[in-house]
């Protein structure tokens, strides 16, 4: 049941940043179905940013990194998403204070970024936003053993969420005045937390 | 359509404006040193400072309303994305003058946590703020979570005129709070503009289609329809949208707003000014000032927005205030 | 692309347009009986009058410049057409206090003829009246062949201010064409706007082309680029197109006017004003003043406008003096 | 050689509007061309109004009816085409002041109305506008025998005229910045004219 490193965390995280990078123009497609079209814009111009402080930034626990991503993306995406993410991240890092990341930290990890974001933000599971999909990789996560495994599941339970988010009534964001026109389509930033939890969980290479 | 735009480095947008605005201000604003902002250079010592903002690509809104008798500074987000707290905070700062800074923004999910979080932290530094968003789209039924959209001329033109002469922070709060009360606004889009740096329009709407209650980002409205209808029948259905939500009724004064969402003509407000003041004529509703013009845009969006605000004694005295600034000055 | 206007009857776009603007203007203006025309109902009883006008769709040239500082009445032409003579003698002759009329309006031959007329039936009528035309536009070669274009912004508030202290017509007159001698102008055109009652376009453009000194209805200009330059490349090019003309050189303290031709963005002609500053201000120009937004639009077509006017400390007085009309409103 | 009375000359002066007004795309086109595309509105609302005034005014002499033409586009069309065409008209009333109008006198009132013009808008024949239509008509007009036969041959001249333009460069009028990209295109106030005088030319049916 290992728990995960500071190098091999900053490894994984890089490549959350590159998928949402590669991800600009599927999520401002996604945006300009429910919202007003910059999701991707904003998203890339964060995890650029949080990259570059990933790799620049020193990192003695696993939740520096977290802190130096959500800090990045607060001060650069701008818009809900900068709020929402950079929020989520610089509070996922308290529970990750140690050099080495465990399973049930990272389900609490997911926990406490949630509860900032909806602390933040005021809107509730169901309302169509990356909510939907933190929620059920935190369940999925806590059920896990290993570190690598609770990523994993975490991957699979928010790619669940986001695609779940299609279903629903957007209440809160941009998307939020769409009423039913909202339905059948996913929610970009739950969309973004799923593509960035999927190559979270991708074992890392030799980064 | 695709956006052809005259720009530079579709990444520099905004400190480009910035820079451009300073400029054409001929010495009347500044920048706030290090980040997206800018403030006025005259600014008093004993003052409540007035700060608005939001995201870039709506000019004039927020960032050409700075000067005084209006806000005292304006941080810029990029293109339709709220601006971030560290931005906001550099801003608060720069305008705290012991008395605490009033926040006039746009009431979006985005702008909302991002103030919120400057609030927060200029809070940590001994800065006391509030605020009041723009909340006068009436194109959503829920209260709290309608839009801002091009009220806020009257909002920020009031807030200028309250801080102007507030003795403290709640004072100013309250009294626009309470003119933000009669505000009322719909817009409707009838061709989309595009996200500059992409060249993509915001939204898709048919050669033909309008859409009522249409956000100024191209967020869902009330209505779509199928093609495009007469000045007056337009014009009537605006007018009753927006007077039947506050109710506007007989014996009301107002002030008119005819806001150019970017790329309708002059021509065509003045066409539909006709309608609406007949339609508010109809209503008893007297129109005591008319604005129009290109206020709150949205890039190149063809359309326009119609907003109505209750008038007393009080709030027409700060709506006339005199005040200067790059986007609307007034003699006194 | 077709057009698409918030409009009612096609026909009747000037006297809705009329309408909607006698109403905005809350009083201050009035409809020339029985005409397409309008004017202030402030009028002093002793003043040279000052008609300006000529085609309509350029709003808010000419149209909504009348008020004190200003013009005292406006003829409006049908879109894009210049008003027949008979409107042109009727507002002259509401104008008129026994001081004579001052005309001024755009240098193209339908203008010219029409006005000339007038201008011989008012003086069989005793009228007496001077013209002085705005012929700013540098894209075309032959001085006396020059259109007006935005500069007619200055021209008018210059001639507004003249108008109001000369004590003779041949006066202001002569003051008018001095301040004109130092004006000059250049457009660029990035989409063509639609004629609103056909729909149709006024120019055929590629989708990536550009024209640079193509006038405000879409006349030919002086170079056609197969695709869009960046704001810095056009900035430049375009400040140099204007200052080489005069030219305008090191030591001139100028005004500086970028008019938005209708669909482009407030943000663009910020970020053009970067490098037209920065373009003067290496050959040595001083800015005065900055004046940017919507002053002779062409329908919905894309692109802007740069004016100088070179600028003494009289005319610089001119152009400072307190005004106000529905376009522009200055406090002393 | 008969002289052509008031009535007749009223059935071809509107037969003449009716085929500017038929035109009046196919001038907005030659004027999009060269110019600013409202040169078919702006006739057709001339020429509309022209043919109201016909209908409605008395005329006792032949001039009575041009001067009616004259006033009315002088009043409606605007722009250049307004103050050219009304002004031509209302001149070439002058020659025509008899209830009949010979050969002779039509020729000379094409001129008087051309020389009105000319003095107007200080154009020149060459520089590309309708009096480059009226020249050959009143070359062509001055050699026939009868009214009706001057005015088909002041048809074909005009028609010859007009066709002319096509190789000219615009000096006066809305097209004088096009330089050579004029080239090629007829001027549209020529073809105006040449429509006018063809329907003029044609003989009256029982109006
Ligand atoms: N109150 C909120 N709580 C949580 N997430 C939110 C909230 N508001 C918006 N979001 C998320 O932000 C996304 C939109 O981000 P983005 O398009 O970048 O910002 P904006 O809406 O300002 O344009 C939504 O898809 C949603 O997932
Ligand atoms: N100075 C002039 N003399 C004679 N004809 C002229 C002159 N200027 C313009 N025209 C005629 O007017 C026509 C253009 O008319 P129109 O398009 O209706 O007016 P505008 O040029 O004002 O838009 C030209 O094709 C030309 O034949
Ligand atoms: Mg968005
Ligand atoms: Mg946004
Ligand atoms: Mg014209
Ligand atoms: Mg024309």
């Amino acid at each position: 049941m290992a728990g995960i490193g500071v190098a091999e965390m900053k490894a994984r995280l890089l490549a959350g940043c590159d998928a949402i990078i590669a991800a600009e123009e599927r999520l401002t497609e996604a945006d300009r179905a429910v919202g007003d079209g910059d999701h991707g814009l904003a998203m890339a111009r964060g995890f650029r940013a949080g990259r570059q402080a990933l790799e620049e930034k020193p990192a003695e626990a696993v939740g520096d990194l977290f802190r130096h991503l959500g800090m990045a993306i607060l001060t650069t995406s701008g818009g809900a998403s900068g709020a929402v993410f950079g929020t989520f991240f610089m509070s996922a890092a308290k529970p990750l204070a140690g050099a080495e990341a465990t399973a049930p930290a990272l389900a609490e990890a997911l926990r406490a970024g949630v509860e900032a974001v909806q602390a933040r933000g005021g809107a509730a599971p169901g309302d169509k936003t990356m909510i939907d999909a933190v929620m059920p990789a935190i369940a999925a996560a806590e059920g896990a053993g290993g570190a690598a495994e609770a990523l994993q599941a975490a991957a699979e339970g928010a790619a669940q969420g986001a695609e779940a988010t299609k279903a629903m009534l957007a209440k809160a964001g941009k998307a939020r005045p769409l009423g039913d026109r909202a339905l059948g389509h996913v929610d970009p930033g739950a969309l973004s937390l799923s593509l960035f939890l999927a190559a979270l969980a991708e074992p890392a290479g030799d980064g | 359509m695709k956006g052809k735009k005259i720009i530079n480095d579709p990444e520099r947008l905004v400190p480009e404006i910035i820079e451009g605005l300073v400029l054409a201000a001929g010495g009347s604003l500044a920048p706030v040193p290090g980040v997206n902002a800018l403030m006025r250079t005259d600014m008093p010592d004993e003052k409540v400072g007035l700060l608005i903002g939001g995201g870039s690509g709506h000019e004039p809104m927020y960032t050409a309303f700075v000067g005084d008798g209006l806000a005292d500074a304006s941080v810029c987000g990029n293109i339709f994305a709220a601006p971030t707290p560290d931005i906001i905070l550099e801003a608060t700062k720069a305008v705290n003058r012991g008395r605490g800074v009033l926040y006039v923004y746009g009431n979006y999910a985005g702008d909302n946590m991002n103030f919120d979080i400057a609030a927060e932290l200029a809070a940590a530094e001994g800065i006391e703020t509030r605020t009041v968003r723009v909340m006068d789209d009436v194109a959503v039924a829920r209260h709290e979570d309608r839009r801002g959209i091009a009220g806020a001329f009257y909002q920020v033109k009031v807030a200028g005129a309250v801080c102007r002469e507030a003795a403290t922070l709640a004072e100013a709060a309250a009294a626009v709070e309470r003119a933000r009360a009669g505000l009322r606004s719909v817009g409707v889009a009838v061709r989309a503009g595009a996200l500059p740096e992409t060249g993509e329009p915001t939204f898709e709407l048919g050669d033909d289609e309008i859409e009522i209650g249409m956000g100024a980002h191209g967020e869902p409205g009330v209505e779509r329809r199928a093609s495009l209808p007469s000045a007056e029948e337009l014009g009537r259905e605006m007018t009753r949208l927006v007077a039947e939500d506050l109710p506007y009724g007989s014996g009301d004064r107002v002030a008119l707003l005819l806001n150019n969402l970017g790329a309708s003509t002059m021509m065509e407000l003045l066409i539909v000014n006709r309608t609406v003041r007949a339609a508010l004529g109809e209503a008893g509703v007297e129109v005591a000032r008319t604005d129009l013009g290109p206020y709150l845009t949205c890039q190149e969006m063809a359309g326009f927005s119609l907003t109505l605000m209750r008038l007393d004694a009080e709030i027409e005295r700060w709506l006339a205030a005199p005040c200067a600034s790059p986007a609307y000055s007034q003699a006194g």
